[in-house]
């Protein structure tokens, strides 16, 4: 029935569990598909999302972090959640050990547009925990048999401290690499800190990537958004090219239960990942 | 029957004069439905607003449902009735509204109509009240002479009912629930955000309509309002399946009344009875 | 094909539906009449104006369950809910309910990932229309005729009844309405005379009138748009709002809802429940952020849902003006008169 | 099968649940029937509690607090007497039997009061059955 069911999750295995900032509260999970055929089918592209699914609990929707080059397995990064909601799916996730079984349902949404990017610049400009999908699309551009099909790829992500970057490893090697210009940053570094200092924004300004053949990708938190946008209406990027990756509150993920919508447009099926001209069409009521 | 043509008129002169007087900002009223039965809950915010009030045997709804909506510090004139008066007292004793930014433009009247089925409802609601318990201004001639009707004598029926029998009523009743919320957002002492059937920490009952649910909900929605409920009865009259919510809530008013001796919303200087104790409280309440 | 029956005895019609599979009709509450399955075939009740809830739980109930599962064990443990239907009877629909069968079809049957609960019910599903008494007097909530309905419209219904003094004409609308009447042997072939009444009976319900207003779609989804940022005008029409579920329950178009695990001793259940664009937690996000906590932002989203979202996505106001949400609102909120000033601002 | 009650009890934590411990150290008697969750204080009780422990099955749901006057806060369990003599209004018109609901103030040297009250509640369950109105069914 689930091969046809839209609502039941496959079942997959926590294979991996990796601990991404000091404050313990962002993990990356690794998962494995415990039928070989559900993970025939779970064809999917960086930006997409899934629902992970524990019974008990609920479902949460989260972008998936890792790039369909990487074949094997699956992997979300998931913050705790819980501040003002108790997230009780995040919660109980993480409180979970390598080798639990969850539920899989997806993957939903549409993803970044790669024949879009094709042939394109890509600048992409991340902040905070919302680097997740980014780092999907960079590992994708990356991997050998893709990095010929891109122009030059600049990141620009930072973080509020050096302890809450995500993917510390990868970002070590992308400066490494020559062809990625990759700048991070933080909002206040430490005693061991050697890098940058500065807000998203600012350092956006000051590296100044060209617009000509250029797209931008965005994501973050957003008061990063409302300031980092300006810097690049001002570089002379057109609506078409700024991409960003919108967040509401989603149920089913498939458009059927009517919560996710801004204006005529539903997050879950015609998102998560809309560009600037056409959010200028919709309601700002998100 | 009371004049209610004379009301209305009273309603708009005064809220003329104090909106033109810039003594409020908005005044909480009636206007015009889609029919005459149906008149609206309005809030006029100008004197251009004013030609819309209205105030007939419809008008039922207990405006100080919406005081908490304004921003704390606004200037609020609002009509009041017997019942709706006691709410304003209630929310006063609460301190979720000042009486220094409110002015009561008090409605004595009786023979309201319920619009749904067009009985008189002096008898179930409004607690025996003909005549505003608190105002400022009185819109009308309080009414005297009006065969007085004990507020707790439709109970009597309800309570003579073997305990079987009353759980098979209420289960019935509490079973038709299709959990729309509709006497929570009606009740003008419910202001909780989030209430708490909405919380998901702790999971109080299931989110579908189903006969555990429904009971979790009522059962603590009952005792939430117990010393705080003024006996509106807008709660029945907003459920779409008539569920007499109000007999359940008059029952425990009248328990608290009787163990704790004070009525809910009758005096600005009294506390909600269960935020407050009596050292030489009996331990016969608990028998 | 035209049959008939004497009202009295559609007991006897009920019970042949009953034997055939499952019979879901209106019956009479303290309340009001409302459509629920039928279990003694004398609890058939016509001698109604509309029921309270819509008939769209038949397709869409208030829940619905997807997964069993138990706490603890492993995923693979889970056991997907299958329906198993018996061929369903949905008896004595009101024209407009019926064309919002077609609304819904849409979303769930048609557009995008199909819902299977949906379509499994739907195509179960035998629809007896049944035309408004005609000669009762219109409810002043009712506006079906802005949506271009009409009392005794046959359209969308497979079997549609009309009622003839003491009588009950059925006739067979589609192939598989025409062959479930031929199937139905107890009840009488009718006569030429029923025919024309039948036929009059549809063209007389055009004159059978509710409120109405010259809605073109096009311009009230662009109206719309145009005044989404008119916070003045939705502040107003939302005075009143007290922001319950009401108008979304009964409403037969209103198809959100939540997906929620109902845990019990170890064992639970996953399903789904309908939810509404009124509640504050509706767009809550696990992060604290809520793009509609004000509720003129969440009335707005109800009517912009309703007569231009849902035009720009399915090309179709997914309203019928059946009045329901006005009849029940607690404090009269008129759906209707809010489009009407809507197009005059 | 004799029937054997499952009963919720309620105890605060520096009367009751004290003279609880002194009824066991003391070696007195008292049936098993009786669970009992620890709280602070007689006033940390929701009434839903008591609601959703009638709802999971339980046939009968103790309190016990400080005596009046008594309270380790001072006035904790004035404000409970007052909220849970509601409760029990509110259960008894619900239709709910009024003996499966019980509030006494034991105090910490009162063991024997402790054993002798959870007897008597115990007998009382015991013959009032089974409490299947408010359980839910599974």
């Amino acid at each position: 029935m689930s091969a046809s069911n839209p609502y039941i999750p496959i079942p997959v295995q926590i294979s991996k569990i990796i601990n991404e900032v000091d404050t313990n509260d962002i993990k990356t999970f690794r998962f494995t598909f415990l039928n070989k055929e559900d993970e025939k089918k779970f064809k999917y592209l960086p930006g997409q999302f899934a629902e992970l699914s524990i019974y008990g609990k609920g479902e949460s929707p989260i972008g998936i972090a890792s790039s369909p080059t990487n074949s094997g397995y699956v992997e979300f990064t998931v913050q705790r959640a819980g501040t003002i909601v108790p997230g009780l799916v995040t919660s109980a996730l993480h409180d979970l050990d390598e080798g639990a079984q969850i539920g899989l349902r997806g993957p939903l949404g549409n993803s970044w547009p790669i024949e879009y990017l094709t042939k394109k610049n890509i600048v992409v400009v991340g902040g905070g925990f919302a680097f997740t999908t980014l780092r999907s699309l960079i590992n994708y551009m990356l991997h050998k048999d893709n990095r010929a099909r891109f122009g030059e790829i600049t990141v620009i992500y930072g973080a509020r401290t050096p302890g809450l970057l995500l993917y510390k490893d990868e970002l070590a090697a992308w400066e490494k690499r020559k062809d990625i210009k990759s700048i991070i940053t933080v909002d206040k570094g430490d005693e061991s800190w050697r890098g940058r200092e500065g807000f998203v924004p600012a350092v956006c300004k000051d590296v100044a990537p060209s617009p000509k053949n250029a797209v931008a990708v965005i994501c973050g938190p957003p008061i990063m958004i409302k300031f980092t946008l300006p810097v690049f209406f001002e570089l002379s990027f057109s609506q078409e090219n700024i991409l960003t990756s919108l967040e509401m509150r989603m149920k089913c993920g498939i458009g059927k239960c009517g919560r996710c919508n801004v204006g005529s447009k539903y997050v879950c099926t015609d998102g998560p990942i809309f560009s600037l001209a056409d959010l200028d069409g919709l309601p700002r009521d998100f | 029957m009371a004049d209610f043509k004379k009301i209305e008129e009273n309603l708009k002169k005064e809220a003329k004069r104090l909106l033109e007087a810039g003594e409020v900002t908005v005044v909480l009223a009636y206007s015009k439905g889609f029919d005459e039965k149906h008149p609206m809950p309005y809030a006029a915010k100008s004197v251009a607003d004013i030609k819309n009030i209205v105030f007939n045997e419809y008008c039922n709804h207990n405006m100080a449902r919406y005081l908490v909506r304004y921003p704390q510090g606004t200037k609020i004139a609002v009509a009041v009735k017997a019942a709706d008066s006691r709410a304003v007292i209630q929310l006063i004793q609460e301190e979720k509204v000042k009486r220094e930014n409110l002015v009561l433009l008090g409605i004595p009247v009786y023979g309201m109509k319920n619009s749904k089925t067009g009985e008189v409802i002096d008898s179930k609601t409004t607690s025996g009240l003909c005549n505003p318990v608190l105002y400022d201004i009185l819109l009308g001639a309080e009414v005297h002479g009006q065969k007085i009707v004990s507020p707790y004598e439709v109970l009597a029926e309800y309570e003579a009912m073997d305990k079987d029998a009353r759980w098979e009523f209420w289960k019935n009743q509490l079973d038709k629930c299709i959990r729309c919320y509709a006497c929570r957002k009606a009740c003008p002492m419910c202001y909780c955000d989030p209430c708490f059937i909405d919380q998901s920490k702790p999971r109080w009952a299931d989110k579908a309509p189903q006969s555990p649910g429904n009971m979790m909900y009522h059962l603590t929605r009952f005792h939430h309002l117990a010393g705080r409920c003024i006996d509106c009865g807008e709660c029945s009259r907003a459920c779409p399946v008539d569920i007499p919510l109000y007999l359940f809530h008059k029952k425990v008013a009248k328990e608290c009344e009787e163990m704790f001796g004070q009525a809910a919303g009758m005096k600005l200087e009294d506390k909600p009875v269960l935020v407050d104790f009596r050292v030489e409280d009996s331990d016969k309440i608990l028998e | 094909m035209l049959k008939k029956t004497a009202i009295n005895k559609i007991s006897e019609l009920a019970a042949v539906l009953m034997e055939k599979g499952t019979l879901i009709a209106p019956v009479k509450e303290v309340s009001g009449h409302n459509f629920a399955q039928i279990l003694d075939p004398q609890k058939v009740d016509l001698d109604f104006y509309n029921t309270i809830m819509s008939p769209k739980s038949a397709f869409f109930p208030h829940k619905e369950d997807f997964i069993n599962y138990k706490v603890g064990k492993p995923i693979s443990e889970a056991e997907p809910v299958v329906l198993n239907l018996k061929p369903m009877f949905l008896f004595g629909v009101r024209p407009c309910d019926v064309k919002s069968f077609q609304i819904m079809d849409i979303h769930f049957n048609a557009a995008g990932i199909i819902d299977p609960y949906w379509r499994q019910r739907r195509e179960a599903t035998t629809i007896f229309g049944y035309a408004f008494d005609l000669s009762k007097s219109v409810d002043s909530a009712d506006f079906y005729n802005t949506l271009g309905i009409y009392a005794a419209d046959p359209d969308g219904s497979d079997i549609f009844m009309v009622k003839k003094d003491n009588e009950l004409l059925l006739k067979g609308i589609t192939l598989q309405g025409k062959k479930l009447l031929s199937e139905l042997t107890t009840i009488e072939n009718g006569k030429a005379a029923d025919k024309k009444y039948f036929e009059e009976y549809i063209k007389k319900g055009r004159d059978y009138k509710t409120r109405f207003m010259c809605l073109d779609q096009e311009t009230i989804t662009k109206k719309l748009e145009d005044i989404f940022h008119n916070t003045d005008f939705w502040t107003r029409v939302s005075s009143a709002c007290l922001s319950c579920g009401v108008c979304t329950f009964v409403c037969p178009t209103c198809y959100c809802f939540d997906i929620c695990d109902d845990t019990q001793f170890g064992r639970g259940t996953r399903r789904r429940v309908w939810d509404a664009c009124m509640f504050t937690d509706f767009t809550l996000e696990a992060s604290g952020h809520n793009p509609r906590t004000q509720v003129y932002q969440r009335l707005r989203q109800k009517i912009n849902h309703k007569y231009s979202y849902h035009v720009r996505k399915y090309g179709v106001i997914s309203c019928v003006g059946c009045g329901r949400c006005t009849r029940y609102c607690p404090v009269s909120i008129d759906i209707y008169s809010i489009i009407e000033e809507a197009i005059k601002t | 099968m004799a029937f054997e009650p499952k009963i919720l009890g309620i105890a605060c934590n520096w009367c009751t649940y004290t003279g609880a411990d002194l009824a066991g150290t003391t070696r007195l008697l008292y049936p098993q029937n009786l669970r009992v969750v620890r709280v602070m204080c007689s006033s940390r009780i929701n009434p839903s509690f008591i609601f959703r422990a009638f709802q999971l099955g339980a046939d009968g749901v103790f309190v016990g607090g400080c005596h009046p006057g008594d309270c380790h806060y001072n006035t904790g369990n004035l404000y409970a007497r007052r909220r849970l003599a509601v409760t029990k209004k509110i259960l008894e018109f619900a239709g709910l039997e009024p003996g499966r609901f019980r509030v006494e103030w034991i105090s910490a040297s009162e063991g024997n009061k402790f054993a002798e009250v959870v007897q008597e509640f115990t007998a009382q369950i015991k013959n009032l059955g089974p409490q299947t109105k408010l359980k839910i069914q599974k």
